[in-house]
């Protein structure tokens, strides 16, 4: 009969690289912004938004749970739209949105610069953003 | 000149008889491959059937078997120990395709699949045998990238997209060859112990055909102008089933697969040509019983074309009519999806250029000129002879389409051409490599480049009057109607009339290209050159062969005459005017008989 | 009926800048592309220059852009077009002579994948066939059928923007040796592949998917690599 | 001797991919616009004072919103299409398909939200 090697490899054979995990990162980030987008309108809609504000600014605030997104509304009042809760996950999805964004950036420059050396100064660059911009996101979801 | 390149071998042509040879030469010696086209645009790719080898892995099968078949399916005129050498290696030949990575479809038990095409037959019943290893119906696609990635894995130095023009000879010894780069239009030197020519045929001087645009008889051109002799031109194959109009092949598989040719009665026919084996006769037998049928007026609404029908209620219709079983000895049947595992790309084939789905329509087919028996003599080692004893030149050597070894004879059975291609490739790679081993450079001549900057000078200041295509249409009609399947003295005396006109009009081609980059123009018209003169060659043998054998059927000398004509012809270009003489058939075991089907 | 044929000139030694041609020409239903650019250079310019060999689409020889988009001239059908045929060459690639373009960079990324089989155990002790099963073998055969075109490659928007990007034709043919169950170099292939001038750069633009003559789900081979890189699963 | 290869973004646009190319191209222009939105909107509220003001006013100017939601809306409905084809290779058959019910998706949603956001804008 036809052989039946095993056809999977082990972890190091597999070229996994940063790249890959990168490329699974992008996806699996994809995945945790949906959940806490749809953890937010649905907060959004028991705390009462279904009267108190519109469509637009229902995804407003799913794309990002922060309290001065829901200002412009008829919500009667801010407080529990900055509990804890949701600062922490303003919070996350701030974190998780700017790794991705940030990492899409460098994927597009990658398309474009092929040189190793203009990849790391992307590379260094990206970094120092999310640093920079996590940074003053956090200062602002935990101040506001 | 500047641009000289040394090697101990070239090899003329990337097809797969250029890769083989140029695989095995690499291993003993500094080989280069030039080709016109990049590799895996050669003609082999389009080879759709498979490749035949006794393996016998769904029934019995012996090389012996194959051996009878190619010699009967020759029509006596192979050479009976080449064939046998070539069969005996048959096995291990497809065997090493298989361990190079050739995708062949599988067997449920894992190994090769085989299938029954035209002329293999069981010898002890007589019933078709399976015996063409394949991988779906795209088997020279498979044998072509398989063999071009060994050529990388194995390093070889590819010039790809040169186009040889001339070949050198210094001492009576092969010297090297004289290529064009198309990308820059600079002429190059190779400089060798040992030139290998494997450029394919020239079916390209035929109207309808399943051939190439590249197929121009380039290789075998060369060596004529060059002085050296061509043996059984006469030969040519027409296969039964190509598309209507533009000569596209459907491949045999069809029929191996089930599939019936019909004629405008809506009526099987091949029963009466071929009793026992049916629509898998021979080729040369289907395509004559087509065109009879056309000529007796049974063609479709009296048109030249008749239908090949591999619809399941057919093909299940016929199989049990036949009683065909199979393996395991329950009734053949098929299903329209088994159809298009099978045959994917005839199936794709007739919707792009018919609008036909073959699975509920038949295919409309008339026969197309396909393969070129005749060629480049040379023995079965791939050593190019070139006179009735034999003789070797020294450092040449030819295989594939382009070479006449001959295991052919005057017409080839299906799938052993992809056979030839690879075991006598790699006969010719190693007996180059070990030629080269042991001789040395010949010295180049003063001007190696001399010979073909004049035949692209007198393109380039011809007069310029007549157009090419012009010639090339009128030149492809003329063969194909009177030096095609039928042939007779006043059609082949008119077409050498035409022929010899057209080479004169030739003389005064317009090329209006003058640039050097890619000037397609001027080789198109080089080639064409090249068409006429195996144009003259292939109707000057024809008509010199009174009789009827295998692909060269005569109306005027409707039998086969062994007594005269037991043997192969060797033509030569002297003085612009065709000379030929004879060399004997090479016969061990089969002494010619009367070819029933 | 007639056609008009509008055609993308340049000729290296005269022009510095393409410009396009316009031909109109009387030509059948049933007409190939191909058979058109021929008629063109057989009877109104001669130095009209491209690629072609076997004429029915099995060579590659003669892929370009038809009305925008990637196809082989010769499978490509009036009727499939109407009468209004644009022809230019493809993308991506330097353009060498009218309808001819540079293949190197196309070839030297398909080298990059290590494009040949590689099995360095034993035969087996009978010196016959490796075995395989129908199942498997049928696993890769899509990926066989590739005929290195460059229709896929060229209609890539990663290919444009660099060609050090590998392409969706190596990756194809990277994909044909790691699902095969004979080939014991996928190891080797996946840490090639999944270099930054590999997988990452697919963002399944699906170009070559549609543009590929022989139907080759590209995408989807491309996908399996991306997840075989990650699960290790070459099943 | 002969022309270069560069692409131009003109000449890649011409390019007649249809359907799938499109939400490429969407999809990227949607991760740029929202990456630049993003980080204008980060910025101006660390900021704030006058520049941070004048960002602001900018990000929310009704037509900057049609923008971004646009932006926002296709990538994220395109994206989870990318994510699941990307995670299932078998489904990328019916890619076409999967394509029709996210603009199936998309219209009607993105619709009425910009009705909305002018419907606001306009009526005060
Ligand atoms: C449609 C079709 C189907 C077929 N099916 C089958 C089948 O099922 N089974 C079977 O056994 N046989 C089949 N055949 C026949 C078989 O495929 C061919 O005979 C065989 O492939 C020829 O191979 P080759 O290596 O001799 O030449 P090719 O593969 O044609 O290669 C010729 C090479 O020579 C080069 N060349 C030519 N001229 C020059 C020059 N002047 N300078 C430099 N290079 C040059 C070309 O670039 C090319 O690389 C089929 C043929 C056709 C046309
Ligand atoms: C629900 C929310 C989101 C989902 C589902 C999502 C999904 C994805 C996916 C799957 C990719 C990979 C595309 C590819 O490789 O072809 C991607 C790329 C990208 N994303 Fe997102 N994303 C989301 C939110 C964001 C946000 C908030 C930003 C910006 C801050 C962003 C910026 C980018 C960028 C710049 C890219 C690279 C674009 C490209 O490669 O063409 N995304 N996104
Ligand atoms: S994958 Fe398809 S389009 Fe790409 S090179 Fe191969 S055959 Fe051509
Ligand atoms: S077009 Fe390019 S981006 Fe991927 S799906 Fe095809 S390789
Ligand atoms: S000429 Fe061979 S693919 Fe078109």
């Amino acid at each position: 009969m036809a052989t039946t090697k095993p056809r999977s490899l082990p972890l190091s054979k597999r070229g996994l690289n940063f790249e890959m995990l990168m490329w699974l990162f992008t996806r699996l980030s994809a995945l945790a912004m949906y959940a806490l987008i749809l953890f937010a309108i649905i907060g959004a809609l028991i705390m009462g938004a279904r009267t108190q504000m519109n469509l637009a600014d229902v995804l407003r605030w799913g794309f990002m749970p922060n309290s001065t997104h829901v200002q412009s509304t008829d919500v009667p009042d801010l407080a529990p739209w900055s509990t804890p809760l949701w600062r922490v996950a303003g919070s996350l999805l701030l974190l998780v949105a700017v790794a991705h964004g940030m990492h899409g950036l460098v994927v597009i420059a990658d398309d474009y610069i092929v040189s190793s050396r203009g990849r790391n100064i992307v590379r260094i660059l990206s970094i120092i953003m999310v640093i920079a911009f996590s940074a003053m996101g956090l200062y602002i979801i935990w101040t506001s | 000149m500047a641009n000289i390149h040394q090697f101990d071998v070239v090899v003329v042509g990337a097809g797969g008889a250029g890769l083989m040879a140029g695989l095995y030469a690499s291993r003993g010696a500094k080989t280069a491959v030039i080709s016109k086209l990049y590799p895996t645009r050669s003609h082999t790719g389009a080879a759709q059937g498979g490749i035949s080898a006794a393996l016998g892995n769904y029934e019995e099968d012996k090389p012996e078997w194959h051996t009878y078949d190619t010699v009967k399916g020759s029509d006596y005129l192979g050479d009976q120990d080449a064939i046998e050498f070539m069969t005996s290696e048959a096995i291990d030949a497809v065997l090493e395709l298989e361990h190079m990575g050739l995708p062949f479809d599988r067997t449920p038990e894992g190994r090769i699949s085989q299938r029954p095409f035209g002329g293999h037959t069981n010898n002890e019943t007589g019933k078709p045998v399976r015996r063409a290893a394949h991988a779906a119906d795209r088997t020279g696609h498979m044998i072509l990238q398989t063999l071009y990635q060994q050529c990388l894995k194995n390093k070889v130095n590819f010039f790809d997209e040169y186009q040889v023009l001339d070949f050198l000879i210094v001492n009576g010894k092969a010297a090297g060859v004289v290529a064009v780069e198309l990308a820059t239009g600079e002429l190059h030197t190779f400089h060798a112990k040992a030139v290998i020519f494997a450029t394919g045929g020239h079916g390209r001087i035929f109207e309808v055909t399943s051939n190439a645009y590249a197929y121009t008889g380039d290789g075998a051109a060369i060596l004529l102008r060059r002085g050296l002799p061509l043996e059984d031109m006469e030969f040519f194959q027409f296969h039964p089933t190509g598309i209507y109009k533009l000569g596209i092949l459907i491949t045999e598989g069809v029929r191996g697969e089930g599939g019936v040719l019909i004629n405008g009665e809506g009526r099987r026919f091949m029963e009466k040509y071929a009793p026992t084996v049916k629509d898998l006769a021979s080729r040369d037998v289907v395509s004559r019983a087509i065109y009879t049928e056309i000529r007796e007026g049974r063609g479709v609404n009296g048109r030249n074309y008749v239908y090949l029908d591999v619809r399941p209620e057919t093909v299940n219709k016929y199989a049990a009519m036949d009683g065909r079983t199979n393996p395991d000895g329950s009734p053949y049947t098929i299903t329209g999806e088994q159809v298009l595992a099978k045959l994917p790309d005839i199936i794709d084939f007739c919707r792009v250029y018919l609008g036909v789905d073959p699975i509920t329509q038949m295919m409309p087919i008339q026969p197309t000129a396909h393969y070129t028996m005749g060629g480049i003599p040379t023995n079965k080692y791939g050593e190019v002879v070139i006179d009735s004893e034999n003789t070797v030149f020294p450092g040449l050597y030819a295989a594939g389409e382009c070479a006449c070894v001959s295991v052919h004879g005057a017409n080839r059975l299906g799938t052993n051409s992809l056979l030839d291609l690879v075991v006598f490739g790699k006969h010719a790679g190693l007996k180059a490599a070990e030629y080269a081993k042991q001789a040395d450079f010949e010295k180049l001549p003063n001007d190696a480049e001399a010979g073909a900057r004049s035949q692209f000078e007198a393109l380039r200041t011809a007069s310029g009057k007549q157009n090419a295509f012009d010639i090339s249409t009128e030149l492809k009609k003329v063969m194909f109607d009177d030096v095609g399947i039928y042939r007779s003295e006043k059609g082949m005396k008119e077409a050498i009339n035409k022929i010899r006109e057209l080479q004169e009009r030739f003389k005064h081609v317009r090329v209006t290209d003058t640039g050097r980059i890619f000037n397609t123009e001027l080789l198109n018209a080089w080639e064409l050159g090249n068409m006429l003169e195996i144009a003259d060659v292939v109707a000057e043998c024809a008509l010199n062969r009174k009789e009827s054998r295998g692909g060269h059927s005569r109306e005027d000398y409707s039998e086969r005459d062994d007594q005269n004509w037991l043997k192969h012809t060797l033509a030569w270009k002297k003085d612009g005017r065709v000379k030929i003489d004879y060399k004997p058939v090479v016969i061990t075991k089969y002494q010619p008989k009367k070819r029933v089907y | 009926m007639q056609v008009t044929l509008k055609i993308f000139r340049y000729n290296p030694e005269v022009d510095k800048q393409f410009h396009y041609e316009t031909y109109t020409i009387e030509a059948e239903e049933n007409d190939r592309i191909l058979d058109l650019l021929e008629h063109v250079k057989g009877y109104k310019d001669g130095t009209l220059s491209f690629r072609r060999s076997c004429a029915h689409g099995v060579c590659g020889s003669d892929a370009m852009r038809i009305n925008g988009r990637n196809m082989l001239a010769c499978k490509t059908l009036v009727r499939d077009i109407g009468d209004r045929i644009t022809v230019e060459p493809l993308l991506g690639l330097k353009v060498v002579k009218d309808l001819i373009v540079d293949m190197e960079p196309f070839f030297d990324n398909y080298k990059k994948v290590l494009p040949y089989f590689i099995n360095d155990s034993p035969l087996p002790a009978d010196g016959r066939e490796r075995l395989q099963s129908p199942e498997q073998r049928a696993r890769f055969d899509e990926s066989t059928k590739c005929i290195l075109c460059a229709a896929c490659t060229t209609s890539c928007p990663s290919f444009w923007a660099s060609d050090q990007y590998y392409g969706p034709a190596a990756l194809v043919t990277a994909h044909r040796f790691i699902f095969d169950s004979r080939d014991e170099a996928a190891a080797e292939r996946l840490h090639i592949v999944a270099e930054t001038d590999g997988l990452a750069r697919c963002h399944t633009a699906y170009n070559c998917t549609m543009a590929c003559p022989r139907e080759i789900p590209i995408t989807k081979a491309i996908g399996e690599l991306k997840l075989a890189t990650l699960t290790g699963k070459i099943e | 001797m002969s022309l270069k290869r560069n692409v131009s973004l003109a000449t890649g646009l011409r390019y007649r991919g249809q359907g799938p190319m499109l939400t490429y191209v969407l999809h990227r222009i949607g991760g740029l616009g929202m990456a630049i939105f993003v980080a204008m909107h980060i910025l101006a509220s660390y900021l704030g004072g006058d520049i941070g003001g004048l960002l602001n006013d900018i990000y929310e100017n009704w037509a900057f919103q049609i923008f971004v939601f646009f932006c926002a809306l296709f990538h994220a409905i395109n994206g989870l299409r990318i994510t699941i084809l990307d995670l299932f290779p078998k489904l990328i058959e019916h890619s076409r398909e999967a394509i029709w019910i996210e603009w199936a998706v998309f219209i009607p949603v993105y619709g009425i939200a910009v009705f909305v956001i002018l419907s606001t804008a306009l009526g005060g």
